[in-house]
């Protein structure tokens, strides 16, 4: 019911952002509007409690977009250099996360870092198969990703 | 150098050899997947190549284009994946 | 009456048309609420010619935007007589559907877009608006590919993917001559087309833009040498659509050519006798194909063809006589063809089968509705006083007027085949006993027979009713010819058309 | 000062997205142009929506902008992994000089069932 | 005068519709119309006999000159006549003949049709109401000919005659249009004065083409006369009256009627000669080897049409009195000579004349009719028949320069002539009475009083011609033209050159007879002449059209859809293509042209190596997702020119678009790829010059100023009044909201026709 | 396609484009966009999650038959334009609301005009591909 | 500029009857969905270029001060574009049902029944 709610309060800032019209009437009819699209979509997913993580989600976004620049400066450089100096392979990650959001979020950020990306999510949901560009020790990645990404990540939607 | 100038005679035209480059990959292929990531890449080009036009053409305007672009584009990839994964080897 | 009554034969479709989506397969309401319409808008089209014909001209600026820059419905003589004509087929048809279609094909829509179908003749017929015409073309076509379709059998898709082709390809071409309109004079109303295209001095792109446009019209209305789609397909469908196919279809590709060569471009000495040639082409060309035919339908299909032939000659010829002996050949060929499809629906019903050589015996069997059908097909031939025989008399006038011998004898061999295949038809069909089944035949059941009375009459009497048309048309041929060349008269001088469309000072400022 | 920025945000991103174009021209196996493509784009046209909010400095735009943003980060890497699955399962080569394959014996064709440990029964 | 005709068809319609319904002695009632009628028509012979003509005015179509214009003259008189007389005859002679058949009802109402369309021909005044009816006769023939409908030789034949006259009346058609545009009008006695107009216009000849087209094949004429032997078919009564006696005289009505309007002029004369001519001496020559009654009688039929159209030709005022009187005596022992073939047809069930014989002993007024008749048509002295046979060789001896030709040809003919009215008319009766014909007897009054009757008639005014002179024959050679002599017809002349002939004629005609035994080896002989017929060289002209027209439909309408748009898009490169050339100066300006900038040059290769790629790459798959590209390269095409709405709608289209092609291409088999390279070369070039072609047309257009005075109203007005900034949308549901309504109604159409087609089962359907 | 990513992601993209159609609808009228496209996203956004979560939940979700928006939506297009009528205005002339509204700004027929459209276009491109997937 | 826009347009017009000519359905398909692109091209074209200035009245303007592109071939291929996406879809199904009936891609198949008399 909050999830609710409180997507339904996220969708109308998109709508009135969207719209850059801040009167008090297209709040509300934004709010109107993403009731009903929410009731007829009526999306089942979860929702969190913003307030205490935003600090956390900030820190996060931070370390991915760090992470994302150093690793693209990497992979920049092997794409313009003649050489390549990429030991590619693909590697099972066990999942921690458990609900889809979890999964595809995790999933998402691990693509969007280069040299990793996934390939495929298996159907019991127990682990997902990416695909490393540099991998010098598969279980030291593993290790890497579980306690960088997967461990921050699951901290703000916990 | 004006903001114009740069963005027509250097950004604009390295967003074409991107373009030209990508569309180099998609030729040659070799499979269909290949192209199909290349499509994506240019669309992706093209999103970029739409707002820098918004920019050169001072007209937000465009800039929905480049937004419905970036919406929809997604529905194609997932098509084609259902394709050719449905499909297999029938070609 | 204000001047929204125009769109009325339109919007009254397109409401049917509606109410009977809401009403997906329940077939008794859609049929009884199919007739009503029609009822309903035959009168409108009635009363919307009786208006026409007493005041003239009249107008109706949608969106309440002046012409040019909106768009404008235009009902003069011509238009409204098309819708009525329409109207009256419409009917008869619709009529003819209750029983004379299968009611799975009711359950997939046919009503309503038989309404559909009938919203865009309607709308071709009265909009004032180059765009808006290829827009209600679209309509007629995407219509009829469904109703083509409908039932999905084996040869009604072979025949489909080439009518789609065609046509489809007939739109582009349409499209094509629209863009390079608009390029030459910015304008898409057909009145105030009129007057800028006659200023424009590069005469040679007119006239190009002209062709395009002949060329698309003409592949919808099967003239040489784009007739292919036509004997490609109108055997293959229920005798309803059919007959909607027949009598209509092609109609309103001959409605536009004769719109735009008389409005828009005035034809030049070239294109006359591009025209008279291809008139005569389509004329041998329908002839000869008629003369092989053996299915009773691609007969039809093909005398089609060779009919169109006329209506051409009268564009080809291009005098007041020749326009007027065309329109009532159109007028004419429009209730006889749909009629012809329908007998031949009936035909069907109670033979199970098309084909000349198999069929027989109808004269002993059925008599009376054997001397109706008869009368139906002497119309055709145009045995006088028959309605077909008069508008060839202004033909052949004009083309003796003009010189035009080739003319002459396309349509005297046109005329003669018809005479022959049809008195050939009837020797084969009604006069013969019927052969013995092979063996291994299954004796097929007489589907007439069986139903019960009121549904024959569901089926006989829009035969009858169209059958009382045609007479008038034969009879009464003065009122017709009367009609014909008002609107001839109309077409040679466009100034009341376009002083109603734009007003008063759009020709002074000619 | 906005104008430099913009030059330089764009500048940036277009880099990027040269990069990217150039890896998958030059990269050697599919899986690779992949990895390549999708955050390099990402991340461009992002570096190219910072611009045009700078320019334009409009909130629709920028809500615009970031809306865009938002759903590249969103689609891109489910289209990549959608386009990633199925064309390892239709037989699409690692290169070469790969060192490790975890994927490979987990998919049942028959049920298309992946697993996440190795087939059972074979 | 319409009443009388009309009549005919109110009957007509009530016997067709009612049939059924009529029993018993109905056909007799029915027999009432024409005998009322032929009473009505006598009641105007006095009047007629003063030089009167009557008139009727009633209009129908003024607005194309057609109006009901009736007009009683001599010729229309003498036909009236002849269509009643004859007619009432052969209603009563059929209520015996048929008596009893299902469809006697039916019969009596085409009767009914013939002879009101018949009346009308003759009494009609204007031109395209004359030839209404014309054609009534016509189709009212093609029934009663193909009345034994489940006779295929029957069906044949009523087709053939159709056929054959309904050609002749589209002619017809064509050459009375030609006469009105010339003239100026469509009525006959109008047109009397522009009769020097006419002769004199340059098409005159066509004019006597068209109209001799449709009078040579009503009337029977070689090579136009075989379909009359097949119309035998036609119940006896109805070969008597139609075939013989009526119908077939419509064509010499025609001529007779155009004779002082077209007529006395070479081109005329010598065409009716000849043909006339070759008509009578074949005719009577074939008359002579048939051995089947109806067939000698066709025959002769035919030769004496021959004659009728020889005389009109001769034109000189003996010869068209010849010709008036031959006309009713011809239709006497004709009629009656068919009425008797089927009375013995009727009670033998035989018409084989080398096998008939002796009949008198059983029908003895029969025999007495039979003999009437054929001395009738031997011109036998104290018949009328002798008198007209007087006639015709005074024509021929008076016709100036080929006098001595046209009288042998006529001698000839009636030689013949004598000789098959003898084989008809008396060599049935004579002889001894075959064994198997003994049980035959006389029939009803009905059938043999009408023949009796016909050949007392003949007897009757053979005896007193001067009963017809002045009261028929000359208003009817008025009518011709010829009114500046008194008719004065005389059985006896005294002994001249002309009853020499006669006699000649008769004695040639009782040897022919004496010696020539009608034989099937004879027939069988003459059969062999059919190789190169008139019938058989349009039979096969015939057929040569089926085949002609059977590889013509095949090679235009041969299956394959890309035939079909290769012929369409051929046509328009070629016409437009020259149209192009001849008419428009190609001229290339690019100072106006928008510059061309580096990306957009490279979006512009890409989409033409996407377009190519669509064209030419071996999967499919890369062909549709080539048209992506292409779209793609398209919108954005859109966006750098101002256009976001359609860049965004195309690009949504597009992507689903590559979605319904990817459902739907997943279960289509391989993309077909046929090797096939002179065909791809020629559709190459064929799609190259229609590129072209387009390229050029758009060039040229782009030189032209362009009138944007209403796209400026729009954008002057779109927030004014509009009340919207973004153009295009207020374009879209305001200024042109109709558009968009009409295409959202072409998208629901399209919804519903991919769910019907894809949702109905075939199994549903019939 | 029973992926977890895909599923996930269409289900969040759903409401969101669906949000993003109705803006892209009513303000067709000032800057680009309308019932067309609007009516396009929308659909877009359905058959995306028809894709990922199979065609009958994406049933379930929309209640009733999409092919009865294609009527309804005529419906309002055709009433919008017969609105006038009562006014004694031709077809389709568009009515204006005295006072704008916030967000849409001016209300006049031609909204609902837009309205109709963009039903019937969620209605047309639904049942097409809905339909198709069903017979594959 | 408009130079290449004519190229362009008469290479679609001409690649587009070149694959409606071969013997695929699908070609076909595909050729005249290359005939409406360049239909849709062509109007364009003639309607006049003017580039970066969309019929779109400024925010803070009520009527254009700028050029701006002709909105009406925009309207006009808007619709055109609609009303071919109606007609392909049609079409596109349509050769799915005639593959079912026919098993076949190819347009040669088709011919048995044009020929029957
Ligand atoms: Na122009
Ligand atoms: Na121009």
């Amino acid at each position: 019911m909050l999830k609710q709610f409180l997507i339904n309060i996220l969708l109308t800032f998109v709508w009135v952002a969207l719209t850059g019209d801040f009167e008090l009437g297209n709040y509300a009819f934004g709010f109107l509007l993403s009731y009903f699209i929410l009731r007829s979509a009526a999306v089942k997913n979860g929702g969190v409690s913003y307030f205490n993580r935003i600090p956390k989600i900030i820190g996060f976004l931070f370390f991915f977009l760090y992470e994302m620049l150093k690793a693209n400066l990497q992979v920049a450089y092997d794409v313009i250099t003649p050489r390549f100096f990429m030991k590619p392979g693909i590697v099972k990650f066990p999942l921690s996360a458990k609900t889809d959001l979890e999964i595809t979020l995790l999933a998402n950020c691990i693509s969007l870092t280069p040299g990793t990306l996934i390939i495929a999510v298996s159907d019991d949901r127990k682990a997902i198969f990416v695909h490393v560009m540099y991998l010098e020790d598969r279980d030291k990645f593993v290790e890497e990703v579980k306690n960088g990404l997967e461990r921050r990540l699951l901290e703000i939607l916990r | 150098m004006s903001l114009y100038d740069f963005l027509s005679y250097v950004i604009m035209p390295a967003l074409s050899i991107s373009t030209l480059l990508v569309f180099y990959r998609f030729i040659i292929g070799p499979n269909v997947m290949d192209r199909v990531v290349a499509l994506e890449l240019l669309i992706s080009i093209g999103i970029a190549t739409i707002t820098v036009f918004s920019i050169v053409s001072d007209n937000a305007t465009f800039l929905d284009v480049a937004m419905i672009l970036a919406l929809i584009a997604f529905l194609g990839t997932v098509a084609y994946s259902y394709y050719i994964e449905k499909k297999e080897k029938n070609e | 009456m204000t001047s929204n009554f125009i769109i009325l034969p339109l919007l009254l479709h397109m409401a049917t048309a509606i109410v009977l989506m809401f009403l997906w397969k329940r077939i008794t309401a859609q049929r009884i609420i199919s007739v009503i319409s029609n009822i309903v808008i035959l009168i409108v089209g009635i009363l919307l010619f009786m208006q026409t014909w007493k005041t003239g001209i009249i107008t109706m600026q949608a969106g309440n935007w002046p012409a040019p820059f909106g768009i404008t419905f235009v009902a003069d003589v011509f238009s409204s007589t098309m819708v009525l004509f329409t109207s009256i087929s419409a009917l008869a048809v619709s009529i003819y559907s209750t029983v004379g279609i299968n009611r799975a094909r009711m359950k997939y829509g046919y009503f309503p877009i038989f309404h559909f179908l009938f919203m865009g003749l309607n709308g071709a017929f009265l909009t004032g608006d180059v765009f808006n015409l290829y827009v209600w073309f679209e309509i007629v076509i995407i219509s009829s590919f469904v109703l083509m379709t409908l039932g999905g059998k084996k040869p009604q898709m072979e025949s489909a993917i080439k009518y789609v082709a065609m046509n489809m390809l007939a739109s582009v071409i349409f499209l094509t001559a629209i863009a390079i309109l608009y390029g030459l004079t910015g304008s898409l109303n057909m009145a105030d087309l009129s007057i800028k295209i006659a200023q424009i001095e590069n005469r040679g792109l007119v006239n190009i833009t002209g062709l395009l446009f002949f060329i698309g019209f003409g592949i919808k209305s099967a003239v040489f040498p784009l007739y292919y789609w036509l004997p490609s397909s109108y055997h293959t469908p229920p005798s309803a659509i059919a007959a909607i196919f027949g009598g209509l279809l092609t109609k309103v590709g001959i409605y536009a050519l004769f719109r735009f060569f008389t409005l828009i471009f005035i034809p030049n000495e070239f294109i006359t006798t591009a025209f008279s040639l291809i008139a005569v082409a389509t004329l041998i060309t329908g002839a000869l194909g008629s003369i092989i035919k053996r299915d009773m339908r691609r007969m039809f299909s093909y005398l089609i063809v060779c009919h169109i032939g006329f209506m051409i000659a009268g564009l080809g010829l291009f005098t007041e006589v020749a326009l007027a002996g065309a329109l009532f050949y159109l007028f004419h060929d429009i209730i006889v063809k749909t009629n012809l499809f329908l007998v031949s629906g009936i035909i069907y019903r109670i033979k199970g089968t098309m084909n000349m050589p198999k069929l027989g015996g109808l004269y002993a069997e059925y008599p009376k509705l054997s001397l109706i059908m008869a009368i139906v097909f002497f119309s055709l031939v145009g045995i006088p006083p028959l309605s077909g025989f008069w508008p060839k008399i202004n033909l052949f006038q004009a083309g003796f007027f003009g010189g035009n011998y080739l003319l002459i004898v396309a349509m005297i061999i046109a005329s003669f085949v018809t005479l022959y295949v049809i008195a050939k038809m009837w020797t084969e069909a009604f006069w013969k006993t019927a052969p013995p089944l092979d063996p291994d035949e299954k004796a097929y059941i007489d589907g007439f027979t069986v139903l019960r009375p009121f549904s024959k009459l569901l089926l006989v009497f829009p035969v009858v009713m169209l059958m009382m048309v045609s007479l008038y048309i034969g009879f009464g041929a003065e009122n017709i010819m009367v009609i014909s060349k008002h609107i001839a008269a109309q077409m040679m001088d466009t100034s009341p058309y376009i002083k109603a469309v734009l007003g008063n000072e759009a020709l002074n400022i000619q | 000062m906005n104008d430099v920025l913009i030059m330089i945000f764009s500048g940036l991103g277009v880099l990027f997205i040269l990069i990217a174009s150039i890896g998958i021209v030059r990269m050697p196996d599919f899986f690779l142009r992949l990895s390549v493509t999708v955050k390099a784009t990402t991340l461009g046209v992002g570096f190219i929506l910072l611009s045009t909010v700078i320019y334009f400095g409009d909130l629709s735009v920028t809500t615009k902008s970031l809306a865009i943003i938002l759903f590249l980060l969103l689609t891109s890497p489910v289209g990549a992994q959608l386009i990633g699955r199925v064309s390892y399962f239709t037989g699409t080569k690692l290169w070469k000089n790969s060192v490790l394959d975890e994927l490979k014996g987990k998919y049942n064709e028959e049920t298309h069932v992946l697993g996440s440990e190795d087939k059972e029964g074979d | 005068m319409l009443l009388a005709i009309l009549s005919g068809f109110l009957i007509a319609i009530c016997l067709l519709f009612l049939g059924k319904q009529l029993k018993g002695n109905l056909p007799l009632a029915v027999s009432i119309l024409p005998i009322t009628l032929f009473v009505y028509f006598c009641t105007f012979l006095p009047g007629i006999g003063e030089g009167q003509t009557f008139f009727q005015h009633i209009p129908w179509i003024p607005s194309m000159g057609i109006h009901l214009d009736f007009k009683l003259d001599g010729l229309s008189l003498l036909f009236s006549l002849l269509i009643t007389g004859i007619g009432s005859l052969v209603f009563l002679y059929s209520s015996s003949y048929l008596k009893g058949h299902i469809y006697i009802g039916r019969f009596y109402g085409y009767l009914c049709v013939f002879m009101a369309s018949m009346l009308g021909v003759v009494l009609s005044d204007n031109l395209l109401v004359l030839f209404v009816f014309w054609e009534l006769t016509a189709i009212s023939s093609f029934f009663l000919i193909g009345f034994n409908n489940d006779n295929e030789a029957s069906r044949k034949s009523s087709l053939l005659a159709w056929a054959i006259t309904g050609g002749g009346g589209f002619f017809l058609m064509a050459g009375f249009i030609l006469i009105g545009n010339v003239s100026g009008t469509y009525s006959l006695q109008e047109m009397l004065s522009s009769s020097e107009l006419l002769k004199s216009h340059f098409l005159y000849a066509i004019m006597l083409f068209l109209i001799f087209a449709g009078a040579f094949t009503k009337s029977a004429q070689f090579p136009f006369h075989f379909w009359l032997p097949g119309a035998m078919k036609a119940p006896t009564p109805v070969s008597a009256y139609l075939h013989s006696a009526t119908m077939v005289k419509a064509g010499i009505y025609l001529i007779a009627r155009f004779t002082p309007i077209l007529g006395n002029h070479p081109y005329w004369n010598n065409t009716l000669l000849i043909v006339g001519g070759i008509t009578m001496v074949y005719g009577a020559f074939h008359s002579i080897f048939r051995i089947d009654l109806k067939g000698i009688l066709a025959y002769s039929t035919i030769s004496a049409l021959g004659i009728l159209v020889f005389l009109l030709g001769i034109g000189t005022h003996d010869a068209l009195l010849a010709a008036s009187v031959f006309i009713l005596v011809h239709a006497f022992y004709k009629a009656g000579l068919f009425l008797i073939a089927g009375v013995i047809d009727h009670e033998t069930g035989t018409r084989d004349v080398s096998q008939l014989a002796g009949l008198r002993k059983v029908m003895a007024p029969l025999a007495i009719a039979g003999g009437l008749a054929a001395l009738s048509s031997a011109g036998i002295p104290l018949t009328l028949s002798f008198v007209s046979k007087d006639l015709i060789y005074e024509a021929t001896l008076n016709s100036g320069n080929s006098a001595l030709l046209f009288t042998l040809i006529a001698i000839l003919t009636n030689i013949f002539l004598s000789y098959s009215g003898y084989l008809a008319g008396i060599k049935p009766f004579v002889g001894s009475l075959p064994a198997k014909f003994s049980e035959v007897h006389l029939p009803s009054g009905f059938m043999w009083l009408p023949p009796l009757f016909l050949g007392l008639g003949g007897l009757l005014f053979g005896l007193f011609p001067s009963l017809l002179d002045s009261s028929l024959i000359q208003p009817v050679i008025h009518a011709m033209g010829a009114n500046d002599t008194v008719v004065s017809l005389k059985l006896w002349h005294g002994f001249n050159t002309v009853l020499m002939l006669s006699a000649l004629t008769i004695v040639c005609g009782i040897i022919l007879y004496l010696i020539l035994k009608p034989s099937l080896k004879r027939l069988n002989a003459i059969g062999k002449l059919d190789s190169f017929s008139p019938q058989t060289i349009f039979m096969s002209l015939a057929k040569g059209t089926k085949f002609i027209a059977l590889r013509y439909t095949k090679f235009m309408h041969n299956g394959f859809l890309r035939s079909y748009l290769t012929k369409i898009i051929f046509f328009l490169v070629c016409l437009i293509g020259y149209y192009l050339i001849r008419n428009v100066d190609i001229q290339l300006y690019t100072d106006k042209h928008t510059a061309i900038s580096m990306y957009e040059a490279i979006v512009f290769s890409i989409m033409i190596v996407a377009i190519f790629t669509i064209v030419f790459s071996p999967s499919r798959f890369v062909a549709i997702i080539s048209l992506s590209v292409m779209g793609y390269c398209m919108c954005l095409f859109f966006v750098y020119y101002g256009a976001p709405d359609l860049a965004m709608t195309q690009f949504t289209i597009d992507t689903l678009t590559t979605v319904l092609f990817v459902l739907v291409l997943l279960k289509l088999p391989p993309y077909l790829r046929i090797k096939d390279k002179a065909a791809q070369v020629r559709d190459g070039f064929l799609a190259g010059a229609f590129g072209i072609l387009i390229s050029v047309i758009a060039l040229q257009v782009l030189n032209e100023p362009t009138n944007k005075n209403i796209s400026r109203f729009y954008a002057d007005n779109a927030y004014l009044l509009g009340k919207g900034k973004n153009v295009v949308n207020v374009i879209l549901v305001d200024f042109r909201g109709y558009d968009t309504l009409v295409e959202i109604t072409v998208l629901t159409i399209a919804a519903i026709g991919v769910y019907s087609m894809l949702k109905i089962q075939s199994s549903e359907i019939e | 396609m029973k992926i977890i990513l895909l599923k996930t992601a269409a289900n969040y993209l759903l409401p969101l484009l669906l949000l993003f159609s109705v803006f892209i609808l009513l303000r067709g009228h000032y800057e680009p966009g309308g019932g067309f496209v609007g009516g396009l996203i929308a659909s877009i956004a359905f058959i995306l999650h028809s894709l990922a979560n199979g065609l009958d939940s994406t049933k379930a979700l929309l209640k009733y038959s999409p092919f009865y928006f294609i009527p309804f939506g005529l419906s309002i297009a055709i009433l919008s334009g017969l609105a006038p009528l009562f006014v004694g205005e031709p077809f389709m002339t568009v009515l204006w609301f005295e006072n704008p509204l916030p967000v849409i700004g001016l209300i006049g027929s031609a909204l609902f005009f837009d309205i109709g459209v963009y039903l019937v276009v969620i209605g047309v491109t639904l049942t097409i591909l809905f339909t198709i997937s069903e017979s594959v | 500029m408009e130079l290449l826009f004519v190229v362009l347009i008469g290479v679609l017009y001409g690649t587009g009857i070149y694959l409606m000519l071969r013997r695929s359905m699908v070609k076909l398909l595909v050729g005249l969905l290359l005939l409406g692109n360049g239909a849709n091209l062509l109007i364009f074209l003639l309607g006049d270029l003017v580039k970066g200035n969309p019929p779109v009245i400024s925010p803070d303007s009520s009527v254009f001060t700028a050029v701006y592109a002709d909105p009406i071939p925009q309207s006009l291929i808007l619709t055109a574009i609609v009303i071919s996406f109606g007609l392909q879809s049609f079409a596109i199904i349509l050769l799915k049902k005639v593959y079912l009936a026919t098993g076949s891609d190819n347009l040669d198949d088709l011919n048995t029944h044009d020929l029957d008399i």
